[in-house]
């Protein structure tokens, strides 16, 4: 086992994998950027490494400073989360290179499956339907529009590099294939240095079902179970869950196998996901491989919630040789669990991100809720980073008695100083086609504006009275009492 | 009105009546943030209404986050519509549409693209009449 | 289903059946005592009663003025929690006859089982092993001391009435009877209004082993597994977890079977416990009948967090006279919990209680940690209840990784203000024998002082560093960064 | 001498060398308490040492907490060993014993049977003098 891993990732992720190391016995090693010098995940590390300025290029996304702090600091093995490095082939190959082992697949592994082109083509050999789509040699934007004419419209234009929704253009009417494919084309430079794009027929009212695999490095591969992540808003995932309410134990059976059989295909090792299209539900839905993630997933607590796993253990336990702690026999799932992502945004405000200080920031803490977080109250949210500052996860022995807890949970996480949406999550749990599990990827497009109308309201008279009292000058509190009054002489 | 007990640290319990519920509040008197119930409102008890609505119409002219200035979509007279995108920011890796709040007229514009542009810093002046009647000279 | 629910309880467990409540749509109707008005159950429930002053026997102990506020709000259930009324059976009584359901089994069975004689007959003819023991119809203390001689020494007097250790002595010398039945009887008295005594054969290094159980209206009795609780000092538990490291398979099907059969046999309704003493360990190991329980446990949470189920709402479930959630075939353990139970107390001053203000108090939140509590910064623990102020409950999916998840968290649960056990349970988690898992009732009683030993080290110098920063004059706090600053001026 | 960083709301950075740790402190100079790795130690910063641990044996003859007396163990001239009851206090359902912290002769009893006592108040007043030497007149 390594005795000291650098994690070159910040906020909630980093914290995750500094309490897994902390329990492994392992030594941990944040990085940061100077936005992030007071940042929970510096100072919770048991050693922090400044690598750069607060533009995430020449920090986080730095290949050298990171290699040269890990380098420094002796680390053995690095974790790169998910997003940042976590996907870059070069950066793997360069950790190999420097006798550091990458906590993740083999570098020309995420390079062949980091292209969705190779990945599809890998996942039809395998045997894996895959849905319908062209990445014409001819990069042309003429090309690309005849590309998408062939696959038929509805079409998905997404550059072939990258993930996260970013640079996806859905095109139903051919009138808005150039500016669609001129857009994509420029985010998929702007973010992933490489404009090469990929053209997708779009399936109408699909479900994102995707699959945890895990695999060691003495051929053992396991899937843990499916998770329903069709609520997503412009590609970014919102609300996630497991069991899907469209799986039954049948299709499970072959999607598990379709996701073990690509990773197999892809000689895969350590933690991964793949990615279904579903259309239907139930024993007779179809399903399409979309892309594999060759990362940790944002969304894998639930998936340790219901499997009674701990995946970032895991994934530390293989990159180290050992074999996989599990047979796909031992694992099963267990009760229901719902992650819902806390974004610093303003749902009624077109979901605008949102930056600045936590004046009052409390984490709910009852039974069958986890609160992954990488911010503290008082803490900043910077400007320069992905706007989820925290994951809630509920737990219970059904869907329903899940969804309640994380309700209750919402109603009890005050969060003041910038907006979430918190409220938004609230709406949308409440939701009658979320209650019933009624789910697709357009959830939001179509329900969202309604969900968004409900927070248009003026604050009511309660929250007007407490808004009322402390606002009221210092000198009318002594009337009150107030058992922080004897502390304030130390909290100066 | 209701019976609102500070218990200290930011909480304060509110009762209505026999039913009652937990609240949270910080921030200065005239941007009082207030947590009830799963809600938030932002609250200026110095004018005893909600500063965050009432000047929603100025601030979407401003730069809500630090950014940068992608595209100026509008030119100064022009006469635009409620929704109309004026002004593309890029921020958070994402693009940000600085929209018409009403029906009016470009007064001025006060960013360049490529610009980097602070929050509440004016980027574009509206005039609020979509008759023109009060055209200025 | 209730509508509206009375807590009849106070702290860390009002606050756990509040959240049950609020996830099943339920209305929650805390009581108070005038040193509970600020307390966090009290503010936490819809609905807020104050009934009486801060003796218990004159507040959550006086069953008219919890029925009068049962009354008056309209409650049709009463949630007694543990503790307080949880087993007067002339309460539970006084429910029923109000038309007000006591969630609980019905009062006869509280009567009976309340008993240890009684109890122990009945398990008896359930053909469930007991300790040899006796209580002489003569309660002289004579016939006491013959009593014990006749059962064999050593043994154990305690008193018929009442648990939770109090009152019970052990004597293994005949010249320490008189003293040891005096005192126990003083005990009992002052404690249960009743002296009669109760002597049985001491069990040699036994562990304490317990079986949950929980029966429904319709004559379903289910078991969901053991808890090992050896781990007490003077009978109160400080560390339970499941499964026992005693427990086989095997054992496990022979020892709920006989929890089962004693539920069974008593006719009992809702959730209890059958506590078993265990000698030996493994499929050999010997078992007797200790007592029932009938009541919600302290340690039920590391149940529910390896059955995945929630037994207060199970409680609730039962109590409106539906059906068991599950089967006995419906149950697994699934992967280890330990609970630590935290203590305001001085471990270095023989474990003295503590009461006072909570200066500073920060829950951990991470994953596999959820924290029971009744308490909140700047709150007061008050002098005139019991001192656990909560529970740390620590998942994994083996021992130890249970354990050094407990650890973890409790390196990160500061509590300032109060002395706490966390130092101690830190310690104890780290012992050689726990995590071997050797453990007999004795455990504390043979290794505390070592224990306590390794806790009176002087502060390190870097604690004597962050102490002097703060403590510096006022005005020195302005050359360091202080990202509160700017929140001064409405904290005041 | 280790480098403490403050950051905020009661927590603070604690880096010796490479390696850094999370405390937290809270309270007065004169006893400040700080929890560091899973320990907490009560500083007096005005002393530079730790009150609690100076006074614990002046603390042991006064009460920790409210309690009622349940008995008074010794008279005053009686000569004392380390560790002998001095005072039986009753107080959260258990029996609380004063002992004597070393050996000495009871100077004073400030308390009776059945009286409830307070915090701090002085029960017993031990002359710490083994010998007598220094008895007084």
């Amino acid at each position: 086992m390594f005795r000291r891993i650098l994690i070159a990732n910040r906020g909630e992720i980093a914290v995750r994998v500094i309490r897994a190391c902390r329990e492994l016995g392992i030594e941990s090693i944040a990085v940061y950027s100077d936005a992030d010098a007071g940042a929970l995940h510096t100072s919770l590390a048991d050693r922090a490494v400044r690598i750069g300025p607060a533009a995430a290029a020449e920090s986080y996304l730095s290949s050298d400073a990171i290699l040269a702090a890990a380098r420094e600091m002796g680390a053995e093995a690095v974790h790169p989360g998910y997003g940042f490095l976590s996907e870059h082939h070069v950066f793997a190959a360069a950790c190999a290179d420097a006798g550091i082992v990458f906590i993740g697949p083999p570098a020309n592994v995420i390079e062949r499956m980091g292209s969705k082109i190779s990945a599809r083509q890998l996942a039809g050999q395998a045997g894996v339907p895959v849905v319908p789509g062209d990445t014409p040699a001819d990069q042309s934007d003429e090309a690309i529009a005849a590309a998408a004419q062939r696959v038929g419209l509805p079409v998905i234009i997404k550059p072939s590099e990258g993930g996260g929704g970013i640079g996806m253009k859905t095109v139903r009417d051919a009138s808005e294939l150039a500016a669609s494919i001129a857009q994509a084309r420029r985010e998929a430079v702007a973010s992933f240095g490489d404009g090469t794009l990929y053209v997708e027929r779009l399936v109408e009212r699909p479900r994102h079902v995707e699959f945890q695999i895990i695999a060691d490095a003495h051929g053992h591969v396991v899937h843990v179970f499916e998770r329903e992540c069709s609520i997503q808003r412009r590609h970014q995932k919102v609300v996630e869950e497991t069991p899907s309410t469209a799986v039954t134990p049948a299709l499970r059976q072959r999607m598990g196998a379709a996701a073990v059989a690509v990773a197999k295909a892809a000689g895969y090792q350590n933690a991964g996901t793949v990615e279904f299209l579903l259309e239907g539900t139930g024993d007779a839905a179809r399903f399409y491989f979309l892309e594999m993630n060759t990362r940790l997933q944002v969304e894998h607590p639930v998936t340790e919630q219901v499997a009674s796993v701990d995946l970032v253990r895991a994934q530390i336990q293989v990159a180290s040789g050992e074999p996989l702690p599990w047979t796909q026999d031992d694992l099963a799932q267990r009760g229901h669990a719902i992650e819902v992502r806390i974004y610093a945004e303003d749902p009624a405000r077109d979901h605008l991100p949102q930056a600045g200080r936590l004046l009052l920031y409390r984490q709910p803490s009852m039974p069958g809720i986890r609160v992954d977080s990488g911010v503290t109250e008082g803490g900043e949210i910077p400007v320069h980073y992905d706007p989820m500052i925290a994951k809630l996860i509920a737990h219970g022995d059904t869907r329903e008695a899940a969804r309640h807890r994380a309700l209750a949970a919402l109603r009890d996480y005050p969060i003041l100083g910038i907006r979430t949406n918190v409220p938004f999550l609230i709406e949308l749990l409440e939701h009658p086609r979320f209650i019933s599990g009624d789910l697709d990827t357009g959830f939001l497009d179509t329900e969202g504006a309604a969900l968004r109308a409900r927070l248009s309201d003026d604050p009511p008279p309660d929250a007007l009275a407490v808004a009322a009292i402390d606002s009221a000058p210092v000198g009318r509190a002594t009337d009150q009492p107030d058992p922080w009054a004897t502390l304030r002489g130390w909290r100066g | 009105m209701a019976d609102v007990t500070p218990l200290g640290n930011g909480r304060y319990l509110v009762a209505d009546g026999e039913k009652q519920s937990l609240a949270y509040a910080a921030g200065p008197a005239d941007a009082r943030w207030v947590f009830l119930n799963g809600r938030v409102y932002v609250i200026n008890t110095n004018r005893g209404d909600t500063p965050r609505k009432g000047q929603d119409d100025e601030l979407a002219l401003a730069s809500p986050m630090p950014a940068k200035v992608a595209a100026v979509k509008v030119s100064v007279g022009q006469q635009v519509s409620r929704g109309d995108v004026l002004i593309m920011l890029e921020a958070m890796k994402m693009e940000l549409p600085i929209r018409a709040p009403r029906d009016g007229r470009v007064k001025s514009i006060a960013c360049q693209v490529g610009e980097l542009v602070q929050p509440g810093t004016p980027l574009v002046e509206l005039e609020h009449e979509p008759g023109g009647e009060k055209r200025e000279a």
